[in-house]
């Protein structure tokens, strides 16, 4: 796609590779033996089971709390869902209102063979596994219809609070030229342990995440991209203490990309790590299975620690999440692995160190989609400087063809944008992309340069700290405070007790199902 | 639905046109920006001077986002609120050039057809001491501007260009050697409203020479509205995003009306 | 001098404190830039509009300089005008923490030679929902920030970062259990007022513990002035550009301020 | 300097040339056989003459219209005041003032050889010759206290009418960061045929251009640059029907540069041809000789031409007006030839052209302090977007190391600069000077990419324009409207009436040392 600008030592590269996989796999073997309710949940939600019972607990919820208090969640809801489905012949569905309606008697619950739970439970799976494929078949003829937008996809969000202004915002976003809508979550939403149920008009900066919010959206979206004649791309988050149940809601409604780092839940919201890496696992199954591509969330590192001392923890965390989307059946095609322009604008060529990070991330790994974030932490209330601030930014996205181009806003440091600040950003984005459209192409780097010298030094940075993690085991790792400075301990952190380790008989159908196919695939 | 206080804003989210509010995210809500200097040294006092400033103009809970030093008794704001004012958008009457914009062929089979005699002779210029002629040109060179070719080109239209800081009296006195129907003139630098009394002292003179009511008086620029060029006393007035199709069809259309009016003379 | 009408603009422009305005590039001229979305179509009414609203604002001769269509009902202009309004710039008061900042060092020292018994104890944390850590980290961090080292590094404070998304109820046990002089609080997130909400429920969680005047109560963020901070019932609120030096220096002249008051406890 | 990085055919830059010189010296037989009125009044002000009569007409006006009148005319201001001073044994100021009096008596003057009225001037001469050379002593005093800037001279402009206004403006400049302040002129004043007198008030866009308020903003400077321990620089325009005139004003109190073209008041101010370039010849010495960096106007070609399809036509003129300069005395480091960057930003790649046309400038007159304007005609009233349009501009001025560098105004299609808009865009141009400090050194163009190639195509036109314009002869040439489209006839214009061919007495003590003084330097 590009020639290499940089001379990136391909070795180092294939190191660092390596070690990260090492890392992954040192967890993997944990991940594969354990799971969570937010995984239970999850399995739930794909057997048909949705809903608010009497006091707005979500009946994921209370079937998996049920569980958990009977004692049956050891073997995964799937297979106290396949017994009972035998044993009482209704569906999932009933049998989360019988519990929720404490009608649902779980003493007399009998036991099946796990071959008789397993047949009974293969015709849900395949159907359930359907309406994701149909989604993913939608959004293919989509964009067979419309084609794919070359050059970067301009992402913006949207977040009001309210999802029927937030429609009103997207579509306006749209036809000012933005290619993704995200809706960003209200503040806290992550720490829910549950997600919570049908449409939301009130939110702190941001709007639940609900299906039905998806579903509101994604028709909008729909609507106003026939009018356009584009796709245009809808985002939401898959972080926190419900990744899988977000990423399974989110392939239903044809969502086609999510926030989803292996580590954001544990650093930024302190989330215990276990849980989070169990979660991540399912989660990154089905985007890979619904064709929805991950943002890992690398950028957060830089708005607490230095853009520049810190750029090859950027790299590191980029090759780790690489490895664990890899053991989730991700393709290159669908990582969004994220970095950001968080450079002190007061520094000496900051902008030709940005540039060089930015090449070369965009160099190791060719076929990520890569997600750019703009300036955050440098961004004042002056908005005239502000959008000269996202200019350069906008230029190294289009002078390194980075992929998913996450709008910066003048008003970053006052509030969430108005409807003029998007378009003032959009505005921004498309001058640059036309104005410098062949600029990459048009220049090369002097060899030996500070940008060469640049790359290297933090890909090479980045290697000793992979092998050092990888030597420390990342549990380890992360009590160091190896990311962003924030430090998280093995036993500490929301949703450890949601974590279980699973029993011999333990089964969960769409996860082996996805997974083999997913597999396969590649 | 969470443990978040989540109280709903207090305004009424509907649009209602008879109380026509600025819009940032939410309907109503009024957010508005606004960004000044003041003469004062840039401390917490001068903050505070923004901030009463900002609630004077009508913004409620103004937040002052930036406030910068340009000198040591200098002081650059920003700021944003919401706007307690609003407007009623159904009582709004604007006059404005209500036509549909024809073709340069469709102009000129016009004129053809329906302003028999001869061909329409317009005269323009950029007068006074504006030496601003991009605008007049764009109106009336052959090459035209931004994809619509100027009234040289119109098969029917006899166009005189005499260029820039051209002074009226020169220039009604072109206008009176040529014989011409439409008088077109530009006006770019508005500084101390110099625009104003240039275009005014047009008119009079134009009034004076008597010719006021046999030719069109069009005026143009980047600050020109049509509901201006009325109340000045001229025909009409074409700004930003016209073009010579624009004023071409406008002229024609209303020599033809005013030859009906006068029964065909 | 010259040909040109060069008439004099009308207003007076020598500086007068007591009716301070807006300055572009002339004292007293007024000028202010002022930019909103209205949620209607883009045309020659919408402009109106917006030069009515802007005229509403205090904008004399509004000029709207932009009309941009954000969708087929939306909207965005900038305008720019003289300002009506003006302040007295001689009656504003404003309450700021006034004092000269003292090093890193000469704070230590004064700990030492002043507040004899025992080194100063602060405990500090976002609380609430607010999960931005890095303005209060700034503030204690020793590593500090800008420059200016954060209060875990000096000698004779003992300092506690709890973190952020702490309730508040839980940061005000753990005050009490650390036997706390200091409560530095953080708040970022601005929007609905939360960070209001949150302070005023600290306040009476403290107070509601009884330990209201045994401790110092001090708050801070982008959006936090010393004059809101007081409103609010807090002793000193710190904003953008302040750094631990500045909160260091006030906390400890405050501590020895009060105990001089209540002779020397 | 700076590598080459467009591969530029160093043998066309050759016949650009000396095709240049050529036509400049077609012109030149001409030059020196002939004067004007605003040479004679300039004479005038180096011998002292200043101030007004009764009705505000400028005495050198004064004089110079007299000697027309009485036929003294032809033989220069030189001769009649040599002449005049040697009978009357008064000041050439007295004389002025008895003439404006109506006191002096041209009928009973009597006539000196011309060795002796040599002599008599030569006191004066000298006297006056020192006095900028003392102005110029002073420049280099404070730039060797001061040091020089390193990369480009940020460059704004005042223009409130107000001198005293001008001066809060432009010291709130200096301490934002602005090197040089330009004071715009009134409306008009190019076209008046004398220069305005005392401090003045009032002005429309702009302040008149007198020596008391060159005088005010010099002190001022001064006093601000010392407080920052900066040397700024003051700017003003030379062009119009008063070019040496004002030239003199400027050198005698320390302006540092002058706007200055061979061709601008012919083609945007319709001023007749031979008078203008009669004119620019003087005032260009007198430039030369006080060390003020001419500045020329090509930009302004592109207010009424495309800027891509005429790029051409600037880099002719500009060899053009470097031979002119040639010709005047003038260094290559007081040329500050005019360029900008007024593309169409709708253009694909638009970016990219004015990057290799800067780059080209910069190569092909490697020691000349190039100036490089902003985006003027494609600015809105949308303040944000012009705000990337400028940086944009910074970005290329920066990349290219322009170094006479005009900074773009958020307001410029809306009003003159106020104090605010000229630190927001002070803040750009740091901004991106600090964070691409090094960029320009770090990257090569791709060899025959499109950079390599358009600064080559516009080379190649220029020559052929070149030739052109040298086989018809420029006078031909402007009739044609060559530049910027704009036709002009040799007989008509203003300001002709005050051209005259010298009488073979003609003497103008002052041309002739100022030249070989500078002849000799070089
Ligand atoms: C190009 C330009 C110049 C060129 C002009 C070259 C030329 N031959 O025209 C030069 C460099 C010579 C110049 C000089 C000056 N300029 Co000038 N210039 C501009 C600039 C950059 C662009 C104007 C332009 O060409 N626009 C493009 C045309 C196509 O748009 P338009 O004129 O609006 O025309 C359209 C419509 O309005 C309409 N229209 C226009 N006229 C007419 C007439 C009729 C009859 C009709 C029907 C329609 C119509 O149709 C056109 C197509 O849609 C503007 C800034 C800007 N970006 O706007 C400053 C600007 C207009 N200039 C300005 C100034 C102050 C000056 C000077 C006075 C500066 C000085 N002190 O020296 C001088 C002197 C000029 C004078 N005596 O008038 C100010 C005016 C401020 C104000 N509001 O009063 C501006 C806004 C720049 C600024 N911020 O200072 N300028
Ligand atoms: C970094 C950042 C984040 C990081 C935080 C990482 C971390 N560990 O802190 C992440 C990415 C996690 C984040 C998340 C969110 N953020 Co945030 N974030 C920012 C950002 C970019 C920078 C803030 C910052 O670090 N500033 C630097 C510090 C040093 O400055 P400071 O806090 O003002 O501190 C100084 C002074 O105020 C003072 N001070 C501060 N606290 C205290 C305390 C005391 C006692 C004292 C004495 C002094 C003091 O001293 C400091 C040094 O001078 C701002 C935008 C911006 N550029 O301002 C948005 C911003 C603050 N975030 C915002 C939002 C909405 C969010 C989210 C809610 C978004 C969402 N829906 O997911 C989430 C959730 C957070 C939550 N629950 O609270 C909004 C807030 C809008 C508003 N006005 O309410 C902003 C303005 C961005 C925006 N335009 O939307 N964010
Ligand atoms: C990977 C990732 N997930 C989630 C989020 C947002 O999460 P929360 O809802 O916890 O604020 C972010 C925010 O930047 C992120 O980068
Ligand atoms: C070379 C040159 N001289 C003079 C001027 C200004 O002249 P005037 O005062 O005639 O507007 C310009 C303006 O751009 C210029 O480029």
């Amino acid at each position: 796609m590009m020639n290499s600008k940089l001379n990136i030592s391909e070795s180092t590269v294939k190191a660092c590779r390596e070690t990260a996989l090492k890392t992954a796999e040192q967890v993997q073997s944990y991940i594969d033996t354990s799971s969570t309710v937010a995984v239970e949940r999850t399995v739930c939600r794909l057997l048909g089971i949705d809903g608010v019972d009497m006091v707005e607990v979500p009946l994921p919820n209370v079937v998996v709390e049920a569980l958990v208090e009977n004692n049956l969640i050891e073997k995964g809801a799937s297979h106290f869902l396949g017994r009972a489905m035998l044993q009482t012949k209704m569906h999932a569905m009933d049998i989360a209102k019988a519990i929720a309606e404490d009608k649902f008697d779980f003493d007399n619950l009998k036991d099946y063979p796990i071959d008789e739970i397993n047949n009974k439970l293969k015709g849900y799976v395949d159907d359930s596994l359907k309406i994701i494929t149909n989604s993913k078949n939608a959004r293919d003829n989509y964009l067979n219809t419309y084609g794919e937008k070359e050059g970067a996809y301009l992402y913006v969000i949207v977040a009001t609070g309210n999802i029927h202004e937030d429609v009103i915002q997207a579509k306006a976003a749209a036809k000012q030229g933005a290619d993704v809508i995200a809706v960003i979550r209200t503040t806290g939403q992550s720490l829910l342990d549950y997600v919570p149920y049908g449409e939301t008009t009130e939110g702190f900066g941001g709007t639940y995440a609900t299906q039905e919010n998806f579903k509101i959206m994604r028709a909008a979206l729909d609507v106003v991209g026939e009018e356009l004649g584009r796709y245009i791309r809808l985002c939401n988050y898959c972080s926190g203490l419900c990744m899988p149940e977000i990423a399974v809601m989110g392939a239903f409604e044809r969502l086609d990309m999510m926030l989803n780092d292996a580590l954001y839940g544990i650093l930024f919201r302190d989330i215990n790590m276990k849980r989070t890496l169990i979660d991540q696992y399912f989660s990154r199954i089905i985007n890979a299975y619904g064709g929805v591509i991950i943002n890992t969330g690398e950028d957060n590192y830089l708005t607490t620690a230095d853009a520049y001392e810190e750029a090859h923890t950027v790299l590191a965390s980029q090759f780790i999440n690489e490895q664990f989307a890899k053991k989730a059946g991700l393709k290159e095609e669908l990582m969004g692995l994220g970095h950001a322009f968080e450079i002190n604008p007061d520094m000496t060529n900051s902008f030709v160190y940005e540039l060089a990070q930015a090449q070369m991330v965009r160099e190791i790994f060719p076929k990520a989609p890569l997600k750019y974030m703009p300036p955050t932490k440098f961004m004042t209330g002056d908005v005239f400087m502000g959008n000269v601030q996202n200019a350069l930014f906008n230029m190294v996205t289009t002078m390194t063809g980075q992929k998913i181009h996450l709008l910066g806003m003048i008003t970053e440091a006052i509030h969430t944008p108005f409807m003029a600040d998007r378009a003032i950003a959009i505005d921004n984005a498309r001058y640059i992309a036309k104005s410098m459209e062949n600029l990459g192409d048009e220049i090369i780097f002097k060899e030996d340069g500070i940008m060469v010298q640049r790359a290297n030094e933090v890909l090479d940075e980045a290697l000793i700290l992979l092998k050092e993690i990888n030597d420390k085991s990342i549990f380890k790792a992360l009590s160091e405070g190896i990311f962003g400075g924030v430090k998280r301990l093995e036993e500490n952190g929301k949703g450890l007790k949601g974590v279980f380790v699973k029993h011999k008989e333990y089964i969960n159908p769409f996860l082996d199902k996805m997974i083999s196919e997913l597999k396969e695939e590649s | 639905m969470s443990g978040y206080s989540m109280n709903s804003a207090e305004f009424d989210k509907s649009l209602d046109l008879t109380k026509l509010k600025p819009y940032g995210d939410t309907m109503n809500d009024g957010k508005v920006q606004v960004s000044f200097t003041l003469p004062i040294k840039n401390d917490e006092k001068a903050t505070e001077a923004a901030k009463i400033l900002a609630g004077k103009m009508g913004l409620k809970d103004p937040v002052v986002a930036l406030s910068r030093t340009l000198d040591k008794e200098f002081t650059f704001f920003v700021a944003y609120g919401s706007l307690i004012h609003d407007v009623n958008y159904n009582d709004i009457k604007v006059t404005t050039v209500e036509v549909d914009t024809l073709s340069m062929q469709e102009v000129d089979k016009l004129i053809e057809e329906e302003v028999l005699e001869k061909t329409v002779v317009v005269i323009g210029a950029s007068t006074g001491t504006d030496a601003h002629t991009v605008g007049i040109d764009a109106i009336m060179n052959m090459k035209g501007y931004a994809g619509h070719y100027g009234l040289e080109r119109y098969k029917n239209i006899e166009a005189y260009n005499i260029g820039s800081q051209v002074p009226n009296i020169e220039f009604v006195r072109k206008a009176v050697e040529l014989k011409a129907d439409v008088l077109l003139v530009s006006q770019t630098v508005t500084q101390k409203d110099v625009h104003i009394k240039n275009l005014t002292d047009l008119v009079e003179m134009v009034e004076a020479e008597g010719i006021r009511d046999k030719v069109l008086l069009i005026c143009g620029g980047p600050r020109i509205s049509h509901q201006l060029a009325k109340e000045l006393g001229y025909d009409a007035g074409f700004g930003f995003g016209k073009f010579a199709d624009d004023v071409a069809t406008f002229m024609v259309k209303e020599i033809i009306k005013r030859r009906e009016i006068n029964g065909g003379e």
